[in-house]
């Protein structure tokens, strides 16, 4: 039923991701902002927990089991609660717990019960994007080709997530380049692999708790069972599409990080406005407060409207409903809304906004890269255009 | 349960508000603003639905249903969707019985609810804004004040719809330091409800200033008896009243904006193809979910009875901000057909303004 | 030079022209916006007024003389700051003052000394768009056909302003369908000639005092010498440029008079604040404001940005350069300035940014045609975007 | 006279120091950064060019030319455009020597002046931004109080430029009701200078916090003597500044973002063919002349005496809100490789966060 009351198995998992986050992440947020490329060793406490698990298959194209106790939610609302707490905590160092990876999520949506035994404990890492294909994730370069038992892999990979701390990386290649997106598979390399090197790491404006890198694949060998979903080449772009359908689950991830990002600027701003003697009571014509407050509950509108869709897009895939749409609207909104809210409260905060003596001039670094990657604010409004104006891709470029 | 998707029973109540949409409201939405009236036969389809007075229970005349702020507020957008002014007007007898239903005495529910659900309401109305710049529904400047057994109540108010018609105005006025409700007759000495406002929206719904002065109304018509009634509930509901209004507003920008954009051709193809059309058409799409979606969290919160306060001030400072952008969009996408009273995105611009002034105009 | 302070010529006309509104337009601002489609005879006071003139041309190519006197402003600059204090006053009843229409102007712009003498004190309204050709001008259909010493008009026109009041029209046709835009010639059509009637007035959000119209030319015929710049259809699409080129200069007087609707709602919301006890001093920290004095002081510093934009346009045709981008954005800014900014008036205004009591209302409903109007917003942003990124028409679409 | 194009003079300047920023600034702009240090001898090479002196009377050791706000706007400007870390620190020495200049009595000018116009500049630099959410300007925290022919000052600031090697310190705190500016010897028992900075932005500038612990100076250290100065007028200096540092930026920013929508391709065409990428740029285009115009506004105003206290407030309220807008696009533009510290769009989305809380940091 449309009923938006947070249900108690909700409200659960944020606490406790809370007092996780704020116990584990928290504390050392500026530390590993500092010391990029460092590796969190307090993030160990975290192996060993499966954090985007799924139960197994039953089989193929069966619809999964909705939640039955409504006090209960589904595995993806879980999700989205606990990547949104957690990156209250630290957006960074959250994109660096073990086995949480983008990688695992992809596993974690098309794996077989097979690959899902082999890596599914596997700390995997994804490696889409290459130097000349960012949003247009169908014109990557990468090759795969099938030699006897083996995939044989060539390209190299900028932009991967948690590069070298990964166990395996999910890499993204053609395997019939005349085929175009309809070509493009996903594949499990482990880390060893000979051919398998780890270019450089990146330094960037923000997460710099999270280790990002360049990969280079040198007839690079794997199992050809390491190849995630069919390996048939279809005339049409289905095959495109399923990979490109792990999106709709990591979208509203990303959406969620932003929300835990947003809010933790938010939230220091509220104590901040506070403790200069601004108390927030949600009830005077906005107009009739000072500035800050009117910036204040207007980011914080923002912030409650960009959860809303990203619970809806998470609740949609818990019912089985196909949530490409919904998926594009929370990951446009919420990674526009998080990069204002966090530029808006390093404003509002004035000198404290900029120092790092807090951690607000951090969050709004963070927060600018989920406006970025997982597909862009653009890319998402030519998603949801393309949606609500069925359009073609060629209708509407 | 918590969800996102409409019960059997919600899809049921909205289809046939929509139908209503579809038959009657949309196509004469035009005529109404331009002739400054909502014929009482319209006004009549919807009631015959049950809106207003299906929670009332059956002793008092009404439907005696589960009251749903939840389902009012999917009403609200969809009559919203045809025409907001005949929105408001349609559900402006709830903003009189929901009040006396959830918060009134005994007594007070006797009088006045019977009388609200005959054949034909008799559209009492309710007066929270105040003719300032500064206007603010939980700090009033007009005042009640306690004499000899009675309440005296001073001050100005304005957008109060149907005052003129209306048999009874729930006046919303400060007492001592505390905003309260009190039901204030027509005729009453010292009530004096001014000419017909000329508003920038809502052509087709007449609302008045009124005026109080000295005027002197019993001490059992104060909303709630001695006690008083929980006046900041009654504002919640009407801000994500007009959060769902909103909502309802904008989705017909952006069903319009969608629709014209992709038969419209400039440059030998529809303009929908151009990215800077299409991805207003986006962003208003999820804009209007985003408004949608806020109303609401805040009516959930509202049906279970917790405090909403924060989530309906939410609800309603986004949905203020938002609708005038979307309804520009709409605007917009038009070019000049936008901007002709012709198409129904020009009424929708003038309309958007008020969601982030108007208190108490409706309520879920 | 690079000097921003206005010199006092520019200020003698301001004052001067602002007495003119506040005295004779403002008054009577509400009244012909309720009495829609009726004639503001106030307005006659205005008639023989030649308010789009210009100097007669030297020779065809002749850069125009700059103005020497440093105290002295150029007719572009002149015109700008008269239009902004004249939509001060009231924007519809600008557009409805005699002679000053947008035909007045394009005949300003490209008319022969001989046509100037002909039109040039006439009531001159501007026809371009068509039902099915709005943004895109050159798509379109009226035809004008050479027939001896006359062309013959046929087609409809739409959103004619002044339609009913004008003396004449300037009507865009096409002379060669085939040769696409660049058959497209602008003609001069007076009332009165046969086959030339005006169908309809419309009814609009706001500038209700200003008549728009739908004429039909249905055969109608005009003598040779009415066409305006040359009859001959080129190659290239040098002529269509020319008759585009009107914009250069129409354009920067829609960001005018965006400028002065703006202000008006501006100054009035500044007197509200100030009856309210909120006195403006423009030093505080914004964010130590009420939130009405930050909205009040960011609104008016777009204005005063959209206003340089505009002065700078105008200031580069009175020097005879080509000012074809920087017209662009100033209508670009403007257009979309003036309706952020009226929109904001109304809301912080609270109710009395709703009632007809106040003009805050109308000037909102006012100045959203004028992010329409002479190019939408998105037409600007497009010509914008192809000078800066040197892009051809077909590059960016 | 009123224009909008440079005088040969300012094109000579602005191309000269534009010659520096392809040079030395834009090509070590990274390594700065990531160094947090600014070679002395980058600096040099813009001091040469008579940043800050020019309008210093020969007499003490200037250029004697004439002191034109336009024309230093149009440096901080160029300057920025390459490194805004870089701007701040070659035109700091004039956020010291133009309010001694303008503002000192004819002793302090003896005193200051030669000294901060030898070869090598002696880096005195000023101290108004303190470190609280509602740090204000023109109301600050930081107070000095007259006592026997001294002034005892206390507070805290931040943000203070090379505040560990500066000889002085301009220092604004508030005498009475009255913001005033303060000479502050380094050394000066009381005054402490705290660890360097660590900010969003400016990485490559070192800025510290110091207090001001009853530290005392002698009365005729206060700017301008007994009579005071001007401070508004030093406020509204630094505003167009500011405003000016943020015109370059942007237009780095934009001249980025448009090279290289033009160069990369995805889809099969340069992105910047779609309108939503273009149309970012083209938004970018304007925004950079409107903060521009607005500083020049303000700078004009000030050239010719008059008070420029509205202009110079609109324009560093513009330049706060736009720059940190443009600088955003210009990140968004370049995608993930915005985001990366390779590319000097990274840079310039931290550095433009100032904008908005910056007060004397730099002077026109």
């Amino acid at each position: 039923m449309a009923f938006l009351e947070p249900p108690p198995d909700l409200i659960k998992v944020r606490e406790g991701m809370h007092n996780v986050s704020a116990s584990m992440l928290r504390p050392i947020a500026r530390k590993y902002d500092e010391e990029e490329h460092t590796y969190p060793k307090e993030l160990d406490a975290f192996r060993g927990i499966q954090v985007m698990g799924r139960p197994k298959k039953k089989k193929d194209g069966e619809k999964k089991d909705k939640p039955k106790d409504p006090n209960k939610i589904g595995q993806n609302l879980g999700t989205i609660v606990t990547v949104e707490e957690m990156c209250w905590g630290d957006c960074g160092l959250m994109l660096s717990i073990p086995n949480a990876g983008l990688g695992n999520a992809a596993i974690a949506a098309v794996a077989t019960d097979e690959q899902l035994e082999r890596f599914g404990k596997k700390w995997a890492a994804m490696a889409i994007t290459e130097a000349e294909s960012g949003s247009d994730a169908g014109s990557i370069s990468t090759t795969a080709d099938l030699d006897g038992d083996s995939w044989v892999l060539n390209g190299e990979k900028i932009f991967v997530t948690c590069a070298d701390r990964c166990d395996c990386v999910v890499v993204w290649a053609t395997v019939d380049k005349e085929a175009g997106k309809a070509g493009i598979k996903s594949f499990v390399v482990e880390k060893g692999t000979p051919g398998f090197t780890l270019d450089h790491l990146e330094h960037k404006l923000g997460i710099r708790a999270s280790d990002t890198g360049t990969f280079v694949l040198n007839n690079c060998r794997i199992p050809k069972e390491n190849i995630l979903g069919s390996p048939e080449v279809k005339q049409t772009t289905e095959g495109f599409k399923g990979v490109m359908k792990t999106f709709d689950n990591t979208r509203p991830m990303v959406a969620a990080m932003s929300l835990g990002v947003a809010r933790a600027s938010l939230d220091l701003t509220r104590e901040k406005l506070e403790q200069a003697g601004e108390k927030l009571d949600y009830s005077k014509n906005p107009n009739n407060c000072s500035a800050r407050q009117k910036d204040y509950y207007m980011a914080e509108a923002t912030l409650e409207a960009m959860r809303l869709l990203t619970w809806r897009a998470a609740w949609m895939a818990d019912n089985g409903d196909f949530n490409n749409l919904e998926a594009s609207m929370s990951k446009a909104k919420a990674g526009r809304g998080g990069t204002l809210i966090t530029q808006k409260c390093s404003e509002i905060l004035g000198p404290l906004g900029l120092t790092t003596k807090e951690l607000s001039e951090k969050w709004m670094r963070d927060s600018k890269i989920l406006d970025i990657f997982e597909g862009t604010g653009q890319i998402q409004h030519l998603i949801i255009a393309r949606n609500v104006l069925k359009l073609s891709r060629s209708q509407l470029q | 349960m918590f969800g996102f998707s409409l019960t059997k029973e919600q899809k049921m109540v909205k289809a046939s508000f929509a139908e209503v949409v579809r038959d009657i409201v949309a196509p004469n939405a035009h005529d109404m603003d331009e002739n400054r009236e909502i014929p009482a036969e319209y006004l009549e389809k919807a009631w015959e639905l049950g809106a207003c007075v299906a929670a009332v229970p059956g002793e008092f005349g009404g439907d005696g249903m589960e009251y749903s702020p939840m389902l009012n507020a999917i009403v609200l957008e969809e009559l919203a969707a045809g025409d907001m002014a005949f929105a408001v007007a349609a559900m402006l007898p709830s903003v009189f019985i929901n009040p006396v239903l959830e918060m009134g005495t005994d007594s007070q529910k006797k009088k006045y609810l019977p009388g609200s659900c005959g054949e034909k309401y008799q559209s009492s109305t309710a007066a929270v804004c105040e003719p300032r710049l500064d206007f603010d529904a939980m700090s009033l400047a007009a005042t009640a004040t306690k004499k000899n057994g009675s309440y005296i109540l001073n001050g100005a108010k304005c957008f109060v719809p149907k005052a003129a018609s209306a048999p009874n105005i729930l006046v919303a006025a400060q007492l001592d330091d505390k905003p309260q409700l009190f039901i204030v007759k027509a005729g009453t000495p010292g009530l004096e409800v001014g000419q017909r406002e000329k508003n920038i929206g809502l052509y087709a719904l007449d609302t008045y200033e009124i005026s109080l002065k000295d005027c002197q109304i019993p001490a059992e018509n104060r909303l709630g008896g001695e006690e008083g009634c929980n006046y900041a509930r009654f504002i919640q509901k009407g801000r994500a009243a007009v959060a769902a209004l909103a909502a309802g507003e904008c989705r017909a920008s952006f069903e319009q904006a969608r629709d014209y954009a992709k038969k419209r051709v400039q440059f030998g193809e529809p303009i929908a193809y151009r990215q800077s059309v299409a991805f207003m058409i986006a962003e208003m799409a999820y804009e209007v979910d985003c408004i949608r979606l806020l109303a609401w969290k805040a009516a959930s919160a509202l049906e279970v009875g917790r405090d909403a306060t924060r989530d309906a001030y939410l609800a309603k400072i986004y949905a203020g901000e938002t609708a005038m952008k979307v309804c520009d969009y709409g605007v917009q996408v038009l070019g000049g057909h936008g901007y002709i009273r012709d198409y129904p995105q020009e009424r929708r611009y003038r309309n958007s303004r008020g969601v982030a002034t108007w208190e108490g105009l409706a309520t879920v």
